[in-house]
């Protein structure tokens, strides 16, 4: 048998306690009185500060280049073109010269045009993981904000671009797992002409 | 636990003479115009229960067939799926309605008559669901053409 | 002291003997009505921001931070971004009607402050039948409601308020029941004379009056459409209610007379019950019980808590003694705390359903307040302690026979299945 | 008065699809009679995008992303009904450690989808977005998991044929233990606020019964259906993944009304943390997050070419069942991809629940059948 009243009465109390949380006095108060208490202000003032985003967040994709911008990962394979789910990747390429051979940059074809429409976007992170390359990783950046919504928000291969540098910056542990992977790869490809190195027994 | 395929086969075929079914991959093959009976045996007939009909949908195979398929468990006896596929001609396809016996086909059979266009004959309220009153064509058939937003 | 108590009645006497005696009297009028028209917006406004920041600080949230400093001049935002927005009416609207009803709604919110003692000597218009115009004028709001709902033509406004008369009408019975004890006990229907009749001690601390301010306060929250009662503009139900058609300005001027009449009602039920603008006139036996209390609760606390806590004491002791507070202060204090009330019940429930809002009205408050009469009557009526025991009883009694009546059996105790 | 006199008196009100209250682009055609429902037919499809024909033209993998979007607030149990849907389908082992992320990833969402769900329920009832601000702060902390985890808050995109896509970064457990250690406190903090309170016990007892034979027959399913006292919980009744390893009870409703609904809600919260203690206790790192066929899959969808053949999986979706009915003929893209939305079948015996009902419970019916009309109207 419960008395009528006592529910609300409770729900105020907690109500009451979450309003004292917000100020110091008041923490002191509840502190006084027996109740432990923390800071009850969760709001995060946006402009003034920002969330701390965990080394994963992704936002829009970039395209990686390891030394100058013209050394681009990208070879123009058109996967992620292909398996991009709302179709927002557009790839003209790859380059070739006037007689219809594969110009090469850094002994890789590169693409001509390379737009991503950010409009359409959805920041699935499908185009990374399809990408045998490494070549087009998530970004964190996330101030696109644009009053138009065709012209700022498709990017070509220029805004697109940015180094291996920076992408180490933002994301170190996946940074060092694709460049352990090209260096695997570089590894197993590359040195035909020296001598292989001793088998491992244990290697299958 | 639900019997074999085969068994509930011979069983209804024996609970309801002049029913034929067939079994085809994981389900059984119905007549349309034996559903209703097949169904209602399935769910009053203690030896399956099934009491709730979970997913009720079409499947277009062109050019001349059409499917609708349904997917009961019991929730008494706790198992489940039996599936059961009404083969239907694609053009006009009619079939029983089943919301007199689950009330939950009845959004999913406007659902289906909507994307696929199977008439559900005894529906309650059978109009357009997802698009709008007015629209024409059934959208999730394989024949559907897209209209070009950009073009 | 008494300077600072009377500041504004000094000035204002100040300020009009300066002119010559056949202006005096308009030039009187003509202050008091300047005063209050210029502080009702005032006081709406910053209403308006002490809602939210409350109701943000209950919900772990900031609040207005931005425009000003802590957003002390949101309101003054808000109300230029009313001023300067569309103001949309619906075709097939009563435009006449639909224009007419926010201001309709407004009028008698601001007529209302004519008769709150702001302070000793700080009332603008002393009525001798204050009580009466009281009721009489903050009725006239439902018209208004009506008006508006129905000049939008818009169902929901419609329904909003029929829902709003309903309750309008079943909330003044008990409303003004409650304050016949008043009456009753002071002889006196001025708003200065009731209050000046609590300088012994506060009707809150009767029997009759602690139950005379509850059904009065509770009315009264219902009278204004606020959580819990806040059935007329039910937003998850009505989108807005009578005033879903409204924008721009006369949107301002429908909130204006919300939070304008919900401070009269708090403004109100400190002055009728409160004790007004009078310091606490706590019996001694009660702040020696108090004391008594906290000592033996101060066993558990800290050393320093404990050391500052006796230090606060004596000093409120002494201040209490010495009076120095204003009274129009006490009074404001008092309304603002009651109106912090106000938005911890809004922070805090969700709202009643229509029926069950009536039901409330009809079946409780309604009986209640009626027995109240009873019982101050026996308070008044018999020696100091048997007629308050015999008071107080017989309210617990026919609360508690209310209750069981009115109790909805439905409000049963459920144990739940752990299935495996 | 005639019966024709009567009927005149009736009025006609469209709630939605712009109300605060109908939880998007939703429409109830409402007939009153003076505050009393008489009549009232939803009315869905604003948000209609045709996600199974999206889903028929993309790769099995390509769909991931879409069915986020399907309830939004549940993604990662989204992911992880195709996801079994798929494995079904293609016979494709799952990890052991996938399959330990991919339950603790369910019940975290289930978590943040009742405290939410609640938060708007009382919302639906007048509280000024107190209940709902506090679930908001605690879903906040999950959804620091799941970008953690998956890199993004609401569209995770996480679950895979197989496991996961990643394995949870260094430090995610210990944070999620601790998540799960002080969760029981927000608990006891939200029912102090509401369980007793006898506004909201007036409000929802009594009020949108279901009962249990009109439940089952008209195919409810979540906490809906054991709000109304049928023992059905499909992480029980098929012991799918590894469900069957963890000792949960399943809550049930006895009277099958808005209370029940929101009781068997928060009983669910507190079965949830025991699934996700028992599972944070025993995971361990002897295996990788996503099994190898998995991993082939996530990095070239189109090499998979599941045999000719039909699945339907299901999981317990914090919304009642989620199921995916998959058609395949050998190609990489699925011929039928078909879903089971929870809110959408949930809805069809909302009419039933609102008649002899006022205006004002069909709001908060509505608000305890716990719909998103990204998963209704697809």
């Amino acid at each position: 048998m419960t008395i009528l009243g006592v529910g609300v009465l409770k729900g105020l109390g907690v109500t009451l306690k979450t309003f004292l949380e917000t100020y110091p006095w008041g923490r002191v108060l509840l502190r006084a009185v027996g109740i432990p208490s923390a800071n009850g202000l969760v709001t995060i003032q946006y402009p003034d500060e920002r969330q701390q985003h965990s080394e994963r967040f992704r936002y829009f994709p970039f395209l990686v280049y390891d030394k100058t911008p013209d050394d681009l990962r990208c070879v123009s394979c058109k996967i992620c073109e292909q398996e991009c789910p709302p179709a927002c990747i557009h790839i003209v390429g790859p380059a070739k010269d006037e007689q219809g051979r594969p110009l090469k940059a850094h002994g890789r074809t590169y693409p001509v045009k390379f737009d991503i429409d950010m409009a359409i976007c959805m920041s699935c992170r499908i185009c990374v993981d399809v990408c045998p390359f490494d070549a087009i990783e998530m970004d964190n950046q996330y101030e696109f904000a644009s009053p138009d919504r065709f012209g700022r928000l498709v990017f070509d291969k220029q805004q697109l671009l940015k180094s291996a540098e920076y992408f180490k910056q933002i994301k170190p542990s996946e940074a060092a797992e694709v460049d352990a992977r090209l260096a695997a790869k570089q590894a197993k490809t590359a040195p035909p002409a020296k001598p292989a190195v001793p088998p491992n027994p244990s290697s299958a | 636990m639900l019997p074999p395929l085969e068994e509930i086969k011979t069983t209804l075929e024996q609970l309801l003479p002049g029913v034929t079914l067939a079994v085809e991959g994981i389900a059984l093959l119905v007549d349309a115009k034996d559903l209703t009976a097949v169904c209602r045996c399935l769910k009053d007939n203690e030896r399956f229960g099934l009491d709730y009909l979970a997913d009720l949908t079409a499947v277009d195979y062109p050019p001349d067939r059409m499917d609708a398929v349904y997917h009961l468990y019991s929730m008494a006896q706790r198992h489940g799926p039996l599936t059961l596929k009404v083969k239907l001609p694609r053009t006009n396809p009619v079939v029983a309605s089943v919301t007199p016996i689950w009330r939950g086909a009845e959004f999913q059979e406007r659902e289906a008559y909507d994307l696929y266009g199977v008439a559900f004959e005894g529906h309650p309220d059978l109009r357009r669901i997802l698009m709008w009153e007015g629209f024409e064509g059934h959208p999730m058939r394989k024949d559907y053409v897209v209209e070009d937003q950009d073009a | 002291m008494t300077s600072l108590d009377q500041l504004f009645v000094h000035a204002a006497n100040t300020a009009l003997g300066l002119l010559s005696d056949r202006l005096r009297p308009w030039a009187s009028i003509a202050l008091r009505i300047g005063v209050i028209a210029a502080a009702a917006p005032a006081i709406m406004m910053y209403l308006t921001l002490y809602e939210r920041k409350v109701i943000a600080r209950m919900q772990n949230r900031f609040g207005p931070t931005r425009v000003g400093v802590y957003g002390l001049l949101q309101p003054l935002s808000d109300g230029l971004k009313m001023l300067i927005k569309e103001d949309v009416v619906p075709r097939g609207a009563d435009r006449l009607l639909h224009l007419i009803a926010p201001i309709l709604a407004v009028v008698p919110a601001i007529l209302l402050f004519a008769v709150i003692p702001f302070g000793r000597r700080m009332i603008a218009v002393d009525l001798n039948v204050g009580l009466l115009y009281v009721f009489a004028v903050s009725s006239i709001g439902s018209y208004a409601i009506f008006m508006g709902g129905w000049a939008s033509r818009n169902k929901f406004s419609v329904l909003g308020a029929m829902r709003s008369v309903a309750q309008l009408i079943s909330y003044e019975v008990p409303g003004v029941l409650s304050v016949v004890a008043i009456i009753m006990v002071t002889g006196t229907l001025s708003l200065t004379g009731i209050v000046e009749a609590q300088a012994g001690r506060w009707f809150v601390a009767t029997p009759w009056g602690f139950a005379g301010c509850l059904t009065f306060f509770l009315s009264g929250v219902a009278e204004v459409n606020r959580t819990p009662f806040d059935m007329p503009e039910a937003e998850s139900e009505l989108v807005a209610g009578f005033h879903t058609e409204y924008s721009g300005m006369k949107f301002a001027l429908w909130y204006m007379a919300e939070f304008l009449e919900a401070f009269a009602v708090c403004a109100f039920t400190v002055a009728f019950f409160l004790g007004g603008w009078q310091g606490p006139a706590i019996p001694f036996w009660a702040l020696a019980g108090l004391l008594a209390a906290i000592s033996a609760a101060a066993a558990k606390l800290p050393l320093p808590v404990r050391f500052v806590g006796a230090l606060a004491s004596a000093g409120a002791g002494l201040l209490w003694r010495a009076e120095p507070i204003p009274s129009w202060i006490w009074f404001l204090g008092k309304t603002y705390a009651l109106f912090f009330v106000l938005i911890w019940f809004r922070g805090t429930f969700p709202r009643l359903r229509a029926d069950q809002l009536m039901g409330l009205a009809w079946k409780f408050l309604l009986p209640l307040a009626l027995v109240n009469i009873l019982a101050a009557g026996l308070w008044s009526a018999m020696p100091f302690p048997v007629g308050t025991a015999l008071s107080a009883s017989l309210l617990v009694v026919s609360a508690w026979a209310l209750v069981r009546l009115n109790h909805p059996a439905q409000l049963d105790h459920r144990t739940y299945v752990l299935a495996d | 008065m005639s019966q024709t006199e009567l009927d005149a008196k009736l009025l006609e009100v469209n709630l939605g699809p712009q109300h605060p209250s109908t939880h998007g682009v939703f429409r109830m055609n409402v007939t009153l009679d003076g505050e009393t429902i008489v009549k009232l037919k939803p009315v869905v499809g604003y948000l209609h995008r045709n996600h199974e024909q999206i889903g028929e033209r993309a790769t099995y993998i390509a769909s991931f992303p879409f069915t986020d979007r399907l309830d939004y607030f549940c993604a990662m149990s989204n992911n992880f009904g195709l996801a079994l849907a798929i494995e079904k389908l293609g016979g494709i082992a799952v990890s052991e450690r996938g399959e330990y992320l991919r339950v603790i990833m369910a019940e975290l969402t289930r978590l943040l989808n009742h405290a939410a769900v609640t938060g708007f329920l009382l919302n639906d009832m007048g509280a000024f977005g107190t209940p709902l601000l506090y679930a908001f702060r605690e879903r906040e902390k999950i959804l620091d998991l799941f970008e953690a985890a998956s890199g993004s808050r609401m569209m995770c995109n996480y679950v895979r044929p197989g496991g996961v896509r990643q394995d949870v970064p260094p430090g995610w457990l210990d944070q999620a233990r601790r998540l799960v250690e002080e969760f029981p406190r927000f608990l006891d903090e939200f029912e102090a606020l509401l369980t007793e309170n006898e506004i909201i016990r007036q409000r929802t007892q009594r009020v949108g019964i279901l009962p249990k034979e009109l439940a089952v027959n008209a195919s409810a399913t979540g906490p809906l259906l054991r709000g109304s006292g049928v023992n059905y919980d499909i992480r029980k009744v098929d012991g799918y993944s590894i469900y069957p390893r963890f000792s949960f009870k399943v809550p049930l409703g006895t009277v099958g009304d808005v209370y029940d609904r929101y009781y068997v809600r928060i009983l669910e919260m507190r079965e949830s943390l025991k699934i996700l203690q028992q599972a944070l206790k025993e995971i361990n790192d002897a295996s990788p997050a996503i099994s190898p066929k998995g991993l082939a899959l996530v990095k070239a969808p189109r090499t998979f070419r599941p045999p000719k053949g039909e699945a339907y999986g299901r999981i317990e979706a914090p919304k009642g069942e989620l199921g995916f009915y998959l058609v395949s003929d050998g190609t990489p893209q699925p011929y039928r991809y078909h879903i089971r939305a929870p809110s959408f079948i949930n809805l069809t015996i909302l009419e039933d629940m609102c008649l002899g009902q006022k205006v004002a419970d069909a709001i908060i019916i509505l608000g305890s059948i716990d719909i998103v009309m990204g998963e209704v109207d697809r």
